[in-house]
């Protein structure tokens, strides 16, 4: 190979990488090697003093290929890169070490961890020599976005983006849009009424031309890429003509299967097989449950909603619709699931009554639930004492290690809502620690603890029916110890409400499979960084906001949600985006046209031309995954920026030393 | 069928009807018992309190007999027994310190354990192996109307939960309700404690514990407790009396081995269940399902 | 051998679980979470000394509950090996004195003789007992459930050859 | 692998293998990534190198590793269900069985390659593999190809690569 001149930068980072590896050492060495002709160290080359060096060794002292041995190249490559490119140098010919992720932060012992970081840093200098200049491809952008859930993150990202003119699909797979939050009565600190501000943002999402909303709608599948997203929305037949259906819920009323049990309340009411999910539901169309109707179950009815239904909106012939859609960049927002308290036997939920969940709880104090807002127990009275156990399946090694963040406020909002309702009602908070971290939380616990709130730290052992005492007779027996005196106590009481931590949706794992990406170890969705891009995730152009993410309250879901939408439309904005040229080619040539890698490609990027009796690649559907390059038996297809001999190359210069 | 058979120390004395019935039960079942050869006292709880490896290696001696009876099982049916005798299986397999000092001290006695030998619950036998329909075809005398309080106690399936919910066992439940019993799944005080070796001393700490099970029983309208555990039948039933004295209460629930109800259901004759052996008497029981 | 979960005892967050589901914590000196907090606190010896160990009737209530897997059973077991071997059992508990017996009628025997047990419990700690006791004595003697005679296996000095090595092999390792 | 063993393991003057590691640039460099910034420690003694795909691991990689002095190769990529490029990692996983009939020809134990699933989130994973197989192949003792081979697999044509391709799925 010709005369190459490299330039190698090995970064102090403080002392993140210098407290461990002998940087000078490194440079030292590498001084030596093949065909580098410079080898500095600096403090922090990500600053611009420290990518000026590589510029100015481009342009006075003529480097033709550059190695930057600092952090791992998710970080900063693309910094270093552009400083080649300004400095003149092909973006390409510059190859980054990654000698803190992988060396300094993991590796105790200085010598040890000084001789992994040449290895680190000799592959990349062996290779270097055989990088070839590289363009990246500059492919088009759908301006058009989708959300996909329709809780207050989809519906805010939604919106954000419907301002700037962009087009936005919102996805829903409910009957309507408002998630968790429609559900909820109030809001913690202000407790201002969940519906009050919510509900504005929903009809504007349903009047807003820009958005397109596909409720009662799921996405099946997901092909291509930033920029050039392919999704395949499957629209559940409502049964319902959306286009003539008013809302007026006369079918509702005249259906007669109705004991259905209403998901929206938590299955403490019934709703009808034909039915509007709640009041202020946008879209506000009626959804016939295929699952319930007599009809479309094959039994015998005399359908008095076709009767009575004016605008005859009902056509139990519906099918369901695939939609294909084209779009640049995707919103995930599917929200979370309750952690369901059943597992917990101690709590005995489900199996002794007046045991309930936080949510059950927020639709029985909601003015628009079950109960019309009156706080009561099964057997309709107002309960003398509530105990509010927190932590349930959150902080437990048995169950969800994490914590929930939203819980103990939450629990504190239950608290003054019982008393707000019910001021003679004792309320105990079983709590192991009190974490009001937000913007007037503490004040707001403070204000609870006026409102003479009994709480008691230490986590609920057992909820008993048996009475040892009269005044247990026929209670609710919540067996906790009081950590702070000491002391286990029997808390007699008529109801007791579990504080569930907030879970990742069941199918949380397949969805992200489908969209390809991943997920965290807690089963949420899993960002590309943790800090500086947390509503971006590996796969370009698909960003996370909301519960989807990790449990969060709703200034901060509604903050990311904002952080998403404009990710999105600092992508979809532009007429063009850059991606990746690390693609496949094939040589004609050398190609004998055996067809194994086309069986092979998982995006159907290669295709047998017949007259050339070759396989060549379609470079727009080409993704790089080299599986065509690794199954030929005679190497043709090759990999720019992975040739075998620049993988060859970088063995050989990791066993160097 | 058959199975090597630890009775467990009690099964000579304060529980030998738990044994008579056991046998009893098993022999309509068409099941034989082989008595384990020269079996020793578990170690129980007390043994743990002096030397944890001594425990390990009394209990590894029964079960180096087992495997030298060539057998790969064995049948408890003392809570106390299974979970000492399983809690050595289950830390000689995570503690390969704990194997070697075991096999050491069973080496000085000419003996080995390879830690192969399962210890099964006598319940977990009943319902996994023998089968609800297998059991349910040889009833004869269904216990309809009775209404059973399955007690499980601690040590049933805490901590080991091998065959059954760690926090919530239902396998007795199951067992009885196809034999017919109006059960009391629900029953929320079934695996609280009875006490245990405290009733004798701290006789007020059990007594107390035995007055809470004895509550939650009368509470739930129970006919009768149903045990899987001497130590647990002995300080429910045993004990009583004292109960009643210490509480001014007047309890008078019958309390009978799982044991001598399934063998009743299963057509053995009370006296082959030793049930005239019981301090609080079975006759309501008897009197309450039909012949 | 290393305290049992003493890993896992960093984690601990005081939560309670195991003192409020502990059957008899509430005699205890000390409930289980302030044996783990004094364990941290570095002050094993006031556990060791309390009661609270000789309250364990090992329910596993607290094994299995606790949100941080500390298997506190065991470490009841393991504080009242401390306590025997540095004599440091409390003089109101009868436990220890219960425990001794125990051991030894299975050492003598190979199996526990309940009768003995009693009878030597009763005769060194609690002369009252017998009194109190007369009554369920006699229905379970004569309903044959008190034999007078122990069981004696033949394997009964294989028993104390065990111990013997075992000893023996403590002893060697200190 | 504790602060204390690891550093035994470095003073002592034990066998130290040299390991190369194939990474997916989706799942597994990050999962590395991830190690790093959660400041787990592990033996130094596998040196990462990126591909896209752990598809794109091809039989003459190892080879090639092994013989340049390599005495263990690991190939790390996303869970089954979880690769980047649908089931790039499928075919890895289908691949793998042939490589190691391939090494096995050669008269060289399995466990010198080893293949794992290694996601984004699973830091503490990839330090326990490395860590693991460091251990292994410690005492498997070296290989020693470098100073046997006279054939460079790595060029076309002579007698290694030869076999590899033969070993190939076809």
């Amino acid at each position: 190979m010709a005369e190459e001149k490299i330039g190698v930068y090995i970064c102090h980072c403080g002392t993140n990488i210098a407290g461990t590896v002998d940087v000078e050492e490194v440079t030292r060495w590498a001084a030596e090697q093949p065909n580098v002709a410079i080898a500095r160290e600096y403090k922090y080359m990500c600053s611009d003093p420290g990518q000026d060096l590589i510029k100015q060794d481009i342009k006075e002292n003529g480097i033709t290929r550059a190695v930057v041995a600092a952090c791992s190249p998710t970080m900063h490559e693309p910094t270093f890169r552009k400083a080649a490119g300004d400095g003149g140098l092909n973006p390409y010919l510059l190859q980054m070490a990654n000698i803190r992720e992988h060396c300094s932060w993991v590796t105790i012992d200085h010598d040890a961890a000084t001789e992994k970081a040449k290895r680190i840093l000799g592959a990349q200098i062996h290779r270097l020599p055989l990088n070839v200049p590289l363009q990246p491809i500059e492919v088009p952008v759908n301006p058009n976005v989708m959300v996909v859930g329709g809780g207050i993150a989809g519906i805010e990202a939604a919106l954000k983006l419907a301002a700037t003119g962009k087009k936005v699909y919102l996805v829903e797979r409910d009957p309507s849009i408002g998630g968790h939050m429609a559900m909820f009565d109030k809001t913690f600190p202000t407790l201002d009424c969940a519906a009050c501000i919510l509900t504005p943002k929903m009809s504007a999402a349903g009047k807003e031309p820009n958005i397109e909303m596909l409720a009662y709608s799921e996405v099946t599948q997901v092909d291509g890429y930033v920029g050039n997203f392919k999704v395949k929305v499957k629209k559940k037949a409502r049964f319902i003509d959306t286009d003539k259906c008013t809302g007026c819920a006369l079918c509702t009323e005249a259906c007669v299967v109705r004991k259905v049990p209403s998901e929206f309340d938590m299955g403490l009411s019934k709703r009808a097989a034909a039915y509007i999910p709640f009041p202020q539901a946008v879209p506000l169309r009626a959804t016939i449950d295929p699952t319930r109707c007599l009809t479309l179950t094959g039994k015998k009815c005399k359908q008095p909603c076709v009767a009575a239904c004016g605008p005859e909106a009902i056509d139990f012939e519906q099918k369901d619709e695939e939609l294909e859609l084209e779009v640049g960049a995707i919103i995930m927002a599917t929200g979370f699931q309750l952690w369901d308290p059943t597992p917990e036997t101690r709590y005995s939920y489900g199996k002794l009554d007046n045991v309930i969940s936080s949510l059950e709880f927020e639709r029985i104090s909601n003015a628009s639930g079950p109960t019309g807002g009156h706080i009561v127990c099964k057997n309709g009275e107002a309960p003398k004492s509530v105990a509010i156990l927190h932590c349930v399946g959150s902080r437990d090694d048995n169950h969800q290690e994490f914590c929930s963040r939203v819980c103990c406020m939450y629990s504190l909002k239950f608290a003054h809502l019982i008393k707000e309702h019910l001021p003679e009602t004792e309320v105990y908070e079983c709590y192991i620690d009190m974490r009001t971290y937000g913007k007037g939380y503490e004040e707001f616990y403070k204000r609870l603890m006026n409102e003479s709130v009994h709480f008691i730290r230490g986590r609920a052992a057992e909820v008993s029916a048996v009475a040892l005492s009269p005044e247990e007779q026929g209670e609710l027996v919540v067996k906790v110890e009081d950590t702070l005196l000491g002391i286990t106590r029997r808390l007699p009481v008529d109801m007791v409400i579990l504080s569930s931590g907030l879970a990742p949706r069941a199918d949380a794992k397949a969805t992200s499979q489908i969209f390809g990406f991943g997920c965290s170890s807690n089963g949420f969705f899993l960002e590309r960084h943790p800090k500086l891009e947390p509503v971006s995730t590996v796969t370009d152009g698909i960003f996370i906001a909301g519960c989807c993410q990790y449990p969060k309250d709703i200034p901060d879901t509604v903050a990311q949600a904002g952080a998403a939408a404009a990710g999105a439309l600092a992508l979809v904005d532009n007429a063009t985006v850059k991606v990746e040229p690390t693609i496949s080619y094939i040589d004609p040539e050398k190609c004998s046209g055996c067809h194994i890698c086309v069986g092979l490609c998982p995006h159907a990027a290669i295709q047998y031309n017949a007259e050339k009796d070759a396989a060549e690649v379609i470079e727009a559907a080409c993704k790089g995954c080299g599986v065509c390059v690794a199954a030929c038996g005679s190497g043709v297809p090759q990999q720019r920026g992975y040739l075998d001999e620049q993988i060859f190359a970088e063995i050989e210069g990791a066993l160097v030393v | 069928m058959k199975y090597l058979y630890f009775p467990g120390c009690s099964a000579e004395a304060t529980g030998k009807a738990y044994d008579i019935s056991t046998r009893a039960m098993m022999e309509k079942l068409g099941v034989e018992l082989v008595e384990l050869d020269d079996w020793n006292c578990c170690g129980a709880t007390s043994y743990f309190s002096v030397r944890e490896l001594d425990s390990f290696a009394i209990a590894a001696r029964n079960l180096a007999i087992a495997q030298e009876m060539g057998d790969d099982e064995v049948c408890v049916i003392c809570n106390a027994c299974y979970t000492t005798l399983a809690k050595t299986n289950r830390y000689m397999a995570e503690d390969p310190r704990i194997f070697e000092a075991v096999n050491g001290a069973l080496g000085a006695v000419g003996r080995s354990y390879d830690g192969k030998v399962k210890v099964r619950h006598i319940v977990d036998i009943l319902v996994n192996d023998i089968g609800l329909e297998a059991v349910t075809e040889r009833v004869s005398r269904r216990l309809t109307g009775l209404r059973v309080a399955p007690y499980y106690g601690c040590q049933f399936s805490r901590p080991m939960g091998s065959f059954d919910d760690v926090q919530l066992p239902t396998t007795m439940d199951r067992l009885f309700e196809a034999m017919g019993a109006d059960v009391i799944t629900d029953f929320d005080a079934k695996t609280d404690c009875c006490g245990g070796m405290m009733m004798l001393t701290r006789e007020d700490a059990a007594l107390r514990l035995c007055h809470e099970l004895l509550t939650a029983a009368r509470q739930y309208k129970a006919d009768v407790l149903v045990a899987a555990c001497p130590l647990c039948e002995m300080n429910l039933e045993g004990y009583q009396p004292r109960v009643n004295k210490t509480y001014g209460t007047d309890f008078n629930i019958p309390v009978m081995y799982f044991t001598q109800l399934a063998g009743l259901a299963l057509g053995a004759d009370p006296k082959q269940l030793a049930m005239e052996k019981q301090v609080v008497s079975c006759d309501p029981v008897l009197a309450a399902i039909p012949a | 051998m290393a305290m049992p979960s003493g890993e896992k005892i960093k984690i601990c967050q005081q939560c309670g679980t195991c003192t409020g589901s502990c059957p008899t914590s509430y005699l205890m000196d000390y409930g289980p979470r302030e044996v783990i907090a004094a364990f941290r606190a570095g002050m094993i010896d006031k556990v060791v000394k309390s009661n609270t160990i000789w309250l364990c009737t090992s329910c596993y209530y607290c094994t299995v509950r606790c949100p941080a897997g500390i298997k506190i059973t065991d470490l009841m077991y393991e504080l009242k090996r401390m306590a025997i071997k540095y004599d440091l059992t409390p003089k109101t508990s009868r436990n220890p004195a219960m425990t001794k017996i125990f051991v030894d009628s299975v050492r003598k025997h190979g199996r526990n003789h309940e009768v003995e047990l009693m009878a030597k419990f009763m005769l060194t700690k609690d002369w009252s007992l017998p009194f109190k006791f007369w009554q369920l004595g006699l229905k379970l003697f004569t309903a044959g459930r008190m034999p007078l005679t122990a069981t004696n296996i033949r394997g009964r000095e294989e028993l104390e050859k065990i111990s013997a090595y075992l000893e023996a092999q403590e002893a060697n390792a200190q | 692998m504790t602060a204390a063993s690891e550093k035994e393991s470095r003073v002592s003057d034990q066998f130290e293998p040299r390991l190369i590691g194939f990474l997916c640039r989706w799942c597994s460099y990050n999962g590395a990534d991830l190690a790093g910034t959660s400041r787990m420690k592990y033996p130094p003694n596998l040196v990462p190198i990126k591909t896209n795909c752990s598809g794109r691991v091809d039989p003459t990689h190892i080879m090639k590793a092994l013989a340049e002095g390599a005495d263990g190769v690991l190939i790390a990529g996303c869970h089954p269900g979880d690769c980047h490029y649908i089931n790039g990692n499928y075919r890895t996983a289908g691949r793998f069985p042939l490589m190691h009939k391939l090494l096995e020809q050669l008269g060289l134990e399995p466990g010198r390659v080893r293949l794992e699933w290694v996601s984004a989130a699973e830091g503490d994973k990839f330090a326990r593999v490395v860590t693991e197989f460091t251990e292994e192949i410690r005492a498997l003792g070296p290989l020693g190809w470098r100073t046997q081979t006279d054939v460079d697999p790595a060029k076309p044509g002579t007698a290694a690569s030869d076999r590899v391709e033969e070993a190939v799925p076809a």
